[in-house]
């Protein structure tokens, strides 16, 4: 991962104040209290030196590989491709990472910052769990003590992940409310006790977070490239994410900022679609699009099936894409969801997490009438375990 | 440079010793009681009332001053009330100092032209805000614009603040500096006292700007012995909202909160 | 995979009738109803025929690698190995296959032989469900219909297994008791239903079923001697695994069978030690080490928490490995499984399954005292989100 | 070949012009009423008796005898109980075949040559088992050691035994030839005649044994049916044991069930 930037490149990264574009136009920036900010500017420091640091990218690959199970396989959805008849449609299978999603990732590199750092305890935030129990695991792994913040809303969605986390050895507290909840919550915690390290779980919040959860994710579009080249000989013509926050899909995207003939759509949930539906604001650290109260008082509560994108706001650098017309992003109903979890779960064997079923979602809708050689990837970013309960109870188990 | 006309002669005066500043939410229960509180809170003796408006994704608040944030914002009281409230309460009082308090979010919003021009026009001393750090570009905005109009821009410091951030935020400040006595959001932990008066003596390196010490001041006395660090004013803001919060049913509120605002401006007078 | 037979090679596999060894020492057989003996010997040419077949040996590869996510990782457990003190620990990440087991190489290779046998459904048993819903997932992938068997007592420790294979379109048929008995009701539904194909999960049962399983998943330790070559530049000095019908062990160890120098250890649980406490006898289709009345009219009731390995028999490759003192074979408690499983999610960031924890209880024995360069593989044969529920009820998630 | 001189004299006899053969679980539901049922059966014109003796994990087993075969288990009949059954049943009848029928696993742990050398002593005409094809080492020993002791081998056939397999084991049988009717377990399909007498007449190019058919007979009418197939004689079980499951209470069970029986020999005769 070469740090040095391009001229006129969109991956180059925010500017030192955290901004992405200039004037009015600029999307992200610190907007947090006073007692965080020489923490964050720290936290910058220390990432943009741990980048640099040949041994430290060493380790965090080394890890990706023998931990994670990286690279997560390209996977040539066959059957679903055949059943919509268009677009070769691939997966990149970041559901069979350990832990089961793309989050993981994310937690090995800022848990490996932090013991750079010399942190000695790791607070997260979580909407469908995948988040904390990643953290969990990896926090184990490297014996730093976690404590998770999450909502109660999402607590009975996602229990299995609860469970798995408190076995790493995790510790829980629950706040009334979802992700956005959880998220302030955990910022008053760290507030509270500013010289833990905060693990942010999302491309969202103030700066540092969007840059560094995007550089640990990015990994993820690179290894497209790679295997889209040895398997079709080029790039993909489109590649489809989720988005809560935006970090798989920030992770797929941003390797192919600069390549402008690869079409790049983000799919949020139909209440929580700050990108489709928001407005420009203010809230958690961050400028960017949400789904907001007129007058910036209140974040709404937005009440999407999957918690992992049940959040009314995105990452900064996905409303900068958008506004430049990078990125194209729209959003799946609860409906759409739970019917395109069926369909991949018959088709080609996988059950997924409800998050990605939200991309898969415009997938199919894109992919029909296609060249059968126009080739869409789509971020699998994580196993259904944690949504079994959920699904059972909204369409049974045998679906009938 | 303090700016405002008004604050400059409140610390100026020589009584009292050290300012009594009180946080209210703003709205809080209700817009009648909340301005009858700040009344009530001026006619203790109370040199300046910080005015609070409410965001749901409020990042500094402890679980009292949440509470009645996410009151205030179900009973669908915004900024615009806030700043009414504002005016009436300089209508009562031309002395006392008022200063708007809250997020970023908010006065973006608003947005910050509209915001300015509203405020003058009633007469506020000084804004603070939050999560504005001078590194984000609404900051920068406001800031100006403030200045512009000769209202005070209270910024914050903290116990993590570096030095040389320190005399940053202490060259950009007006009105006062906010002194925060210790790194959390309100109401949650306990003054440590030589950290404080260290921290006060830092500042006062780096500005002539009064100094006023806020978060987890509950008792006068502990307002005296903050006093005692060499501030200017000692702020007092969780605790009068857990009254108020544990006290809705009284008929008295007003009164019977005054009377524990007057046991601070007495003890600090 | 060569089909070659060497000479005196342990890895030649059984011979036609089924047996491996000679005389009173042989050990398997067909030991079945006259109605499945033609459809079983015609299963025995049709796998015989397949794996002689390239295009159908590269399918299967295919799909191992791309569906599957073969090689699974062959994990350096340094943490665990440090807090030991002494062997360098590995784990053979099993659990990173999709669907989270060992068993879905075995179901992926059955499935296409079903395909290539023309079969029109699939039936299964299953214990801990692992092999249910891998069958399901696989069926689903290659449209076979498939109908599943379960022990009530399985059912209700490992549901998520269940609402997973029924949302791949499985069926479910409950019985009473655990995996004996489902194992002995799928053989009438067969028998009842001789054209539809039983893929049977485990090494077990009537031939050609132990072979075909073994050839399967041999796989596995083909990609440990590769990997551990490749990482440490010799073989491993032992390797362990875990046993219920025996299919991840003997997966593990047939590729080392004729490397004398590697030790090879098989754990069972504590009440279905076949190979520490059974004596030989007849049943379920196979001669082996079984835990069973004196005079033969009861197979046991065993009550080992890990529904996978609470099997009152075993494979009887593995009895003949025993026999011939091959391999060893020990057991272990459902306390000490726990335990284990505390410490490897407390240690590695891995939440596993209970069953391959009886392993690696062995493992941390064994490695006790041993010299820094020897090596231990273990196989991490499953993931454990289907074992949270129960573990939750016996331990708390908070293991206070 | 025949071998059990008795089981020849049965099939060369003129009446009945079909044999009756009844398969019932030994010592079920009680040794004592298997007795008393077995008897009756005999009283009622049984030619030959199969009784089965009890293993947990048979697997040719239909509920209805499973359910049976548990109680036997767990009232812990075994395989030696069984034969005692059958020697009083020789000291009742000398006429009457007696096979015992189930699986390897009961014979192998016995272990075979106790077996031969018990059944012997209690002249039993015939042995089947289930689960032993000729693939199976212990068959092959079982086998050998009958043959000596002029001990009859029934072997099984089944509706997807290919032609040559078909002759291997007409040849390798002795006693008759068990034709099973359908695939699949005792008692849960009914049967399709066409097919039974394509099968017997297979069944008769291969061999002079005689032929006896089983699996899914339920009623006279359907014995008869079978009957004119061709066959020597027509095996009932799970009807009778179904009816003793149905009928434990009744204290005149073995009286009642002789009835039922005598329906089937009648219409056979
Ligand atoms: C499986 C899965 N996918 C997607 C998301 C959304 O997060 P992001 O937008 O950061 O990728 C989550 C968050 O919890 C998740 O668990
Ligand atoms: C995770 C896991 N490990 C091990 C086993 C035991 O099976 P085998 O002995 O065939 O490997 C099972 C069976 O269900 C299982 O699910």
């Amino acid at each position: 991962m070469s740090t040095e930037k391009i001229k006129n490149s969109l991956k180059n990264g925010p500017d030192e104040l955290g901004y992405y574009g200039e004037g009015e136009k600029a999307r992200g920036g610190f907007a947090s209290g006073e007692t965080l900010m020489p923490i964050l500017k720290n936290l910058q420091d220390a990432f943009e030196d741990a980048i640099k640091d040949k041994s430290f990218i060493d380790k965090f690959h080394y890890y990706c590989k023998h931990w994670i199970n990286r690279p997560s396989p390209l996977y040539f959805a066959e059957n679903l491709t055949k059943k919509i008849g268009g677009a070769k449609i691939y997966f990149k299978s970041e559901h069979l990472n350990h832990t089961g999603s793309h989050k993981v990732t994310n937690c090995l590199f800022q848990t490996l910052l932090a013991l750079r750092m010399n942190k000695k305890r790791v607070l997260v935030e979580s909407g469908a769990g995948a988040h904390f129990s990643a953290a969990a695991a990896t926090c184990s792994k490297f014996s730093l003590p976690i404590l998770g913040v999450m909502g109660n809303t999402d607590i009975r969605k996602v229990n299995s992940n609860i469970i798995k986390a408190k076995h790493y050895g995790a510790k829980l507290e629950a706040v009334d409310g979802s992700l956005k909840e959880a998220i302030t919550h955990v910022l008053k915690m760290w507030t509270n006790d500013p010289d833990s390290y905060y693990l942010c779980g999302s491309a969202v919040a103030t700066a540092p977070f969007p840059r560094i959860v995007q550089y640990a994710q990015s990994i993820i579009g690179k290894e497209i490239r790679e295997q889209c080249l040895k398997h079709e000989n080029k790039l993909p013509n489109e590649i489809h994410a989720c988005l809560g926050g935006g970090s798989n899909s920030i992770g797929a995207f941003h390797e192919f900022l600069d390549d402008k003939e690869v079409k790049l759509v983000g799919v949020e949930g139909k209440t929580s679609a700050a990108l489709s539906k928001g407005t420009i604001g203010i809230m958690q650290g961050m400028k960017t699009y949400m789904i907001q109260s007129k007058d910036g008082s209140v974040a709404e509560q937005t009440k999407d099936l999957p918690s992992g994108i049940n959040y009314f706001s995105v990452g900064p650098q996905h409303s900068y894409l958008k506004d430049i017309g990078r990125a194209e992003y729209t959003f799946a109903t609860d409906d759409e969801i739970l019917d395109t979890y069926k369909l991949v779960a018959r088709t080609e064997g996988i059950c997924s997490a409800l998050e990605p079923m939200a991309a898969v979602c415009e997938t199919i809708k894109r992919a029909k009438g296609k060249p059968k050689d126009y080739i869409i990837v789509t971020s699998l970013c994580g196993r259904g375990e944690k949504d079994l309960d959920v699904i059972e109870k909204l369409r049974g188990s045998d679906f009938e | 440079m303090i700016l405002s006309e008004r604050l400059k002669k409140i610390f100026s005066a020589q009584k009292p010793k050290t300012k009594f500043v009180a946080y209210f939410v703003g709205c809080h229960p209700t817009y009648e009681k909340s301005l009858d509180i700040i009344k009530a809170s001026i006619d203790n003796g109370t040199s300046i009332v910080e005015i609070g408006y409410s965001t749901s994704e409020a990042s500094a608040e402890g679980p009292i001053i949440k509470a009645a944030q996410d009151r205030v914002i179900a009973n669908k009281s915004s900024l615009k009330d806030v700043i009414n409230l504002a005016k009436e309460v300089r209508d009562y009082n031309k002395d006392v100092g008022i200063i708007l308090m809250g997020y970023i979010s908010n006065l973006f919003m608003f947005p910050i032209p509209n915001f300015i021009e509203e405020i003058k026009k009633v007469d506020i001393d000084g804004v603070l805000v939050v999560d504005a750090p001078h590194e984000l570009k609404e900051e920068n905005t406001l800031r100006e614009n403030l200045k512009k109009n000769d209202i005070a821009f209270i910024k914050l410091v903290a116990p993590t603040t570096p030095n040389e951030r320190l005399k940053k935020i202490c060259d950009m400040g007006s009105g006062y500096i906010y002194c925060l006595n210790y790194s959390g959001t309100t109401g949650v932990k306990s003054v440590d006292l030589s950290q404080v008066k260290k921290m006060v003596e830092k500042i006062k390196n780096y500005t002539n700007l009064p100094v006023c010490s806020g978060f987890g001041v509950k008792t006068p006395q502990n307002a005296k012995e903050i006093a005692s660090t060499g501030v200017e004013g000692v702020i007092v803001g969780t605790a009068f909202v857990d009254y108020i919060e544990k006290n809705l049913d009284d008929t008295n509120l007003s009164k019977n909160l005054g009377k524990n605002i007057k046991e601070f401006t007495n003890i600090l007078n």
